[in-house]
């Protein structure tokens, strides 16, 4: 699970090296990425979501 | 934008194309129709193509007309050629036929000459969809101008539509602009459905996702968001039918409805749209620089990554086209940081477009003018972008030029930059002919000097307060309308060397080979210049060599 | 040529899931309308108000501070009503119950429906208004110079945030379309009145 | 007029240019804290775009200079670098959370509407502003006061051309105000770029801001969100006054009120009742309804030889009280006094050839709006 969560931070932020995408692309599933992708973002959504609530204070 | 008739011997096979037997019966049934028919009946992907550029470049023109309507009334201050009812027309129309007639639809052109010979496929996965849903264009947008010509006049309430100037307060012809939409949103989502359909399942033997181009990979992404808007899109415009003809309430606060609630729908599908025009603009300069560069593409995995990730966080962002509408406090400090957050995957792709650059071996052909134009005014719409993403700051800027000056710097050198290089770039894979190179390079110029002469001043109006559409204007920005106008008629009129250009091209001119770039490498190169009209019917064998590793 | 049906199958396959997805998104843009309603009711967005009568919570009351509430009430284009309120503004503590009268009146000969749309700045304010009775959203109807005097009353939650000291509950009455206004309307088309 | 042999003349000495516009090149600073506040982030922002566009513009302008094909440039071949990649994602991040702290506070700040000195609701109509001092029985609509001549050409252009008004909105400076926003039809947006202050005015639903002026002046802006026709046509002007100044207006605005009110119950003269109906006709009526009553079909129908008009004086006066729902006719009722309607009403009955003779009294239009 947890170089699928890496490689969705990693596309969060926009970097990703060749070997990590090889890799990606040859052992992993995307409906695991997708849902993974998902869920990355929702966590960031709540994550920001927080961050808003707290500095209206 | 490329009227080449694909060569009519439809029958001789490219060199990769080898005689079999399903190939064969597919071909004695489709003997060619002449004449019209051969056009309105085509299922072969470049020829769809085709007629997706002809008609994007026709309505490029129809749009660009509208636009300097626009600026010629606001050559200077005073009522003088249209009246403002008229003008509201315009602007509304040149937004729409700009963003749904022109660049939607090159870049489904561009996929359907690209994605195939790209990904080694002999044609699009549904190819009489492909022929409706090109077909389905001409309707919609006829029916959308020929409103302009009803009693009451065509839509007037501007491209977003705001409920309930376009509800409630509408002028009547307003059931057909909401079928045309209709109309032509189906014709995106059979587009997408035909895309997805394409790559994920007729790529060459061999080619895995990842070996992809990235325009291959930008129109994926692009197509899954076209999937998952453009039906919000049918949606709320079916609320508007709804109060309009049918009594519901939905934008109407005189029923229990909501105006704001509009406005959230409207950008929920807005938003991404903006970026539908954009990412395939990705693809074409990831493919271009590299080829000019003579240089892989710096950071082809983050490149792909980002633009998913792109399309993911686009959905966070909408509200930010509502700073002002009244949100509460912490969803505007949301959207301000999502928004903020989302400049960073951009810019990730701006820093790999230019570390391609870096230690290359650069020429500068055609498509590369255009492409490197793109990578620097694009940022610069970017930068506007940073800047209407600080929320106080928005306060400001919101409806004002500053917004239509950013807007125009990441759509116009941005997308259409991106299509006109992708032109030049593929016209001698189209038509087996070099673009004339002095005339192309003119019309670069051409375009840089008119579209910055048009859009750069409308910062300055915009700080300085003019508000949008407006018909006349306070005498302080009289200087930089001014100088709006002359860029706008100089821009409009240098976009008809663009048309002479691909006419000379379509006619004669330098011969290409298969290969006609020295740095391109990915696989419609391989086939003859011009490509035939059938090609890859057998399936070719991808070399791992001209992937991107 | 099994590679090609298998081909065939991918597509049929991949064509239905998005065309699943579609329908689902379509769906979706209508449900966000009552789930953006369900949203600002419960985070008081856009001041939208809860339309249903609250039951009158025993707290004691806040004496340390005073809300400001102002009413305000405006009329709409198309409904010969005057609303009015019999006090513009008063002072209340969070957790006391306060009723103010409200009054319609039908200014002209006929019978005609209207209803009053109520709204609440500031928006955060919303959530804490409660109302024990209240017209909101219920359409009146009135006959010819009718005048209906109809009481709101509400309380303030205690848990009201502390920056609040004012808030303003603005009513709009809008006309119900239930009946032809009158013939003259009836046979004329809307590009013909004034 | 302007025409481009002038302009081309300005461009020549770029000293005229930047004399004449000196301070129309960026966003005003603004007269209230907020707008500083604003001003500082834009300029912060702006700065920090610059840097930036110079280092990438740089970069890629010496690697297109030094690395030309021409010049016998060796591609090199490397395609990525980790490090260097989250070097580059994790630095804006930086400047972005540095930008979004500074941001916050100000937002936050513009937020606070409470402990308001006064409170004025402002209301959009199309295509005028409407203002309202509550708790101060002060009430009035501000138009568009720049003559048609003048946007059609035929008349010299003021300084102020389509930036002036009727009757500007009057502020005291030093106080806290507290705007309440509101529409009466569609969406528009009330903006005042000195003040800082853009908010959307909503129908059926309230907005709030506020402001604090800190110096006394003129201050103008216009409806930011298109709403309709005449969207470029509605202005506004605020002009704000040391307080003292304020209370004076205030009280005379006050005292006018009530001369008007006494008026109502006397009888008036038809030339009376012309006279005040012109002017009420051509502040309020005009901009649709057009100056000589000819209307602009099919959105706004012609008043002059409009025969239902002629013949049925009950709908007339119902139109104007009432307004027509879902239509840029807005009731009137409440926005205008009863020797407004009554003089209007007997001004549009007698002008342009719709000579029916009719004097509608104040007292009976007071009568029937408030039965």
């Amino acid at each position: 699970m947890w170089p699928v969560v890496k490689s969705v931070l990693a596309a969060l932020l926009g970097v990703q090296n060749d070997r990590q995408r090889q890799h990606d692309f040859s052992t992993g599933k995307p409906a695991v990425f997708i849902i993974v992708a998902v869920l990355v973002t929702l966590i960031f959504v709540l994550l920001l979501a927080g961050i808003a609530i707290f500095a209206a204070g | 934008m490329a009227p080449k008739l694909p060569p009519q011997h439809s029958l001789q096979h490219s060199s990769t194309a080898v005689a079999g037997g399903p190939s064969q019966e597919h071909h004695a049934h489709v003997a060619h129709p002449k004449g019209v028919m051969r056009w309105l009946l085509t299922t072969n992907h470049k020829e769809i193509g085709s007629l997706y550029l002809i008609f994007s470049l026709t309505m490029f023109f129809v749009g660009g007309i509208f636009a300097l309507v626009v600026r010629a009334e606001l050559f200077q201050p005073g009522l003088q050629l249209v009246e403002p009812e008229f003008f509201n027309q315009m602007t509304t129309m040149h937004g729409l036929i700009m963003v749904f007639a022109a660049v939607m639809p090159a870049f489904t052109g561009l996929a359907n000459w690209m994605i195939p010979l790209q990904i080694g496929a002999p044609d699009m996965a549904l190819p009489r969809l492909n022929n409706f849903s090109f077909w389905l264009l001409p309707i919609a947008f006829t029916l959308l101008l020929s409103t302009l010509l009803m009693p009451g006049g065509g839509p007037n309430f501007g491209w977003t539509f705001y409920a309930p100037l376009s509800t409630t307060y509408a002028p009547a012809s307003t059931t057909f602009f909401i079928l045309a939409l209709h109309i032509a949103g189906i014709s995106s989502i059979l587009g997408a459905i035909n895309i997805i359909a394409t790559i994920l399942n007729m790529r060459a033997p061999g080619m895995r996702m990842m070996d992809m181009p990235l325009f291959v990979w930008t129109w994926l992404i692009t197509a899954f968001l076209l999937i998952a808007v453009m039906p919000v899109l049918a949606g709320v415009i079916t609320m508007m039918l709804m109060d309009i003809n049918f009594g519901t309430s939905f934008f109407d606060a005189a029923g229990g409805g909501d105006p704001v609630l509009f406005q959230h729908l409207f950008w929920f599908f807005g938003h991404p749209e903006v970026y539908i025009m954009i990412l395939p603009a990705f693809g074409i300069v990831s493919a271009i620089i590299p080829t000019f560069a003579r240089k892989p593409l710096f950071g082809y995995a983050s490149m792909v990554y980002a633009t998913a990730a792109i399309a993911l966080l686009s959905f966070l962002v909408w509200a930010h086209h509502m700073f002002i509408v009244g949100l509460p406090l912490t969803a505007e400090l949301f959207f301000m940081y999502s928004t903020m957050l989302i400049a960073v995957p951009t810019g990730v792709k701006v820093f790999n477009w230019v570390t391609t650059l870096f230690r290359g071996s650069i020429s500068f052909e055609p498509p590369m003018l255009f492409a490197l134009a793109f990578v620097v005014l694009f940022t610069i719409g970017g930068f506007s972008g940073l800047m209407l993403a600080i929320a106080p700051a928005d306060f400001q800027y919101h409806d004002t030029y500053f917004v239509v000056a950013h807007f125009h710097y990441v759509l116009v050198p941005g997308a259409i930059f991106a299509i006109m290089a992708g032109v030049y770039y593929w016209l001698p894979k189209w038509t087996g002919h070099y673009p004339n190179e002095r005339l192309a390079q003119c019309h670069f110029w051409c375009s840089i000097i008119g579209v910055n002469l048009t859009f750069f001043p409308m910062h300055f109006a915009g700080l300085a307060g003019m508000p949008r559409r407006i018909p006349d204007y306070a005498l302080q920005f009289a200087d930089f309308n001014l100088l709006s106008s002359i860029g706008a008629f100089f821009f409009g009129a240098s976009q008809l060397l663009f048309v002479l250009v691909v006419v000379l091209c379509v006619r004669g001119g330098q011969k290409a080979p298969a290969k006609a770039w020295e740095g391109a490498v990915d696989l419609e190169w391989s086939v003859p210049s011009p490509a035939p009209l059938h090609t890859f019917e057998t399936p070719p064998v991808f070399h791992r060599a001209q992937s991107h590793d | 040529m099994t590679e090609n049906g298998a081909q065939q199958a991918g597509v049929k396959r991949t064509v239905i899931r998005t065309v699943a997805v579609l329908i689902g998104m379509f769906a979706f843009a209508f449900a966000l309308v009552p789930l953006y309603d369900v949203f600002c009711r419960i985070t008081g967005l856009n001041g939208k108000v809860d339309t249903t009568a609250k039951a009158i919570i025993h707290e004691e009351i806040d004496q340390s501070r005073f809300i400001t509430v102002q009413f305000i009430t405006r009329g709409s284009a198309g409904l010969p009503w005057q609303m009015s309120v019999e006090a513009r503004q008063m002072r209340v503590h969070p957790g006391q119950t306060a009723e103010v009268d409200f009054t319609f009146t039908n200014n002209s000969q006929r019978e005609s429906w209207g209803r009053a749309v109520p709204s609440v700045s500031p928006s955060s304010a919303t959530t804490h208004l409660r109302k024990v009775s209240c017209f909101c959203f219920q359409e009146q109807q009135l006959q010819g110079d009718e005048r209906l005097t109809i009481p709101l009353i509400f309380q303030l939650a205690r848990d009201l945030p502390e920056d609040i000291h004012t808030i303003t509950l603005v009513y709009t009455l809008y006309p119900v379309q239930r009946v032809a206004l009158s013939p003259v309307n009836n046979n004329k088309s809307a590009g013909d009145s004034i | 007029m302007r025409l481009p042999w002038r302009w081309l003349l300005s461009v020549t000495s770029a000293a005229t240019l930047s004399q004449a516009h000196a301070s129309s090149w960026n966003m005003p600073v603004g007269v209230t804290d907020i707008s500083r506040d604003i001003f500082g982030l834009h300029m912060t922002i702006f700065w920090v775009c610059v840097v930036i566009g110079v280092i990438v513009f740089g970069v890629m302008f010496y690697s297109l200079f030094r690395y030309r094909h021409s010049k016998g440039a060796k591609a090199a071949q490397f395609h990525e670098h980790t490090s260097v990649e989250v070097l580059w994602t994790a630095i804006p991040i930086l400047i972005l959370v540095g930008m979004a702290v500074p941001a916050t506070a100000t937002l936050k700040n513009m937020y606070d509407t409470s402990e308001a000195d006064l409170d004025i609701m402002i209301t959009g109509q199309q295509w005028r502003w409407r203002y309202e001092y509550l708790g101060e029985d002060v009430a009035f609509t501000s138009n568009l006061s720049t003559s048609r001549e003048q946007i059609r050409g035929e008349a010299e252009r003021g300084e102020h051309y389509l930036l002036d008004v009727d009757e500007p909105l009057v502020l005291p400076i030093n106080r806290k105000v507290r705007f309440l926003m509101t529409s009466d039809d569609v969406i528009h947006s009330w903006w005042v770029p000195e003040l800082a202050v853009k908010q959307d005015t909503i129908p059926g639903f309230i907005n709030e801001n506020w402001v604090q002026i800190n110096e006394p002046g003129i201050y103008r802006g216009q409806c930011a969100e298109l709403c309709g026709v005449n969207h470029g046509f509605m202005p506004i002007v605020v002009h704000a006054m040391e307080e003292a100044d304020y209370e004076i207006w205030l009280a005379e605005r006050k005292e006018a009120a009530e001369q008007e009110a006494m008026g109502v119950d006397r009888e008036w003269a038809l030339e009376e009742l012309m006279a005040r109906g012109e002017t009420v006709y051509q502040s309020i009526c005009s901009s649709c309804h057009q100056s000589e009553g000819q209307g602009a079909m099919p959105a706004f129908p012609a008043l002059a030889g409009n025969e239902q008009l002629i013949d049925d004086l009950d709908w007339h006066l119902d139109r104007i009280i009432n307004g027509v729902s879902g239509a840029a006719m807005p009731a009137f009722r409440s926005t205008l006094n009863p020797v407004e309607i009554a003089s209007v009403v007997t001004y549009t009955r007698n002008a342009w050839g719709n000579d029916t003779g009719d004097v509608v009294q104040p007292a009976a239009v007071a009568e029937l709006i408030t039965q």
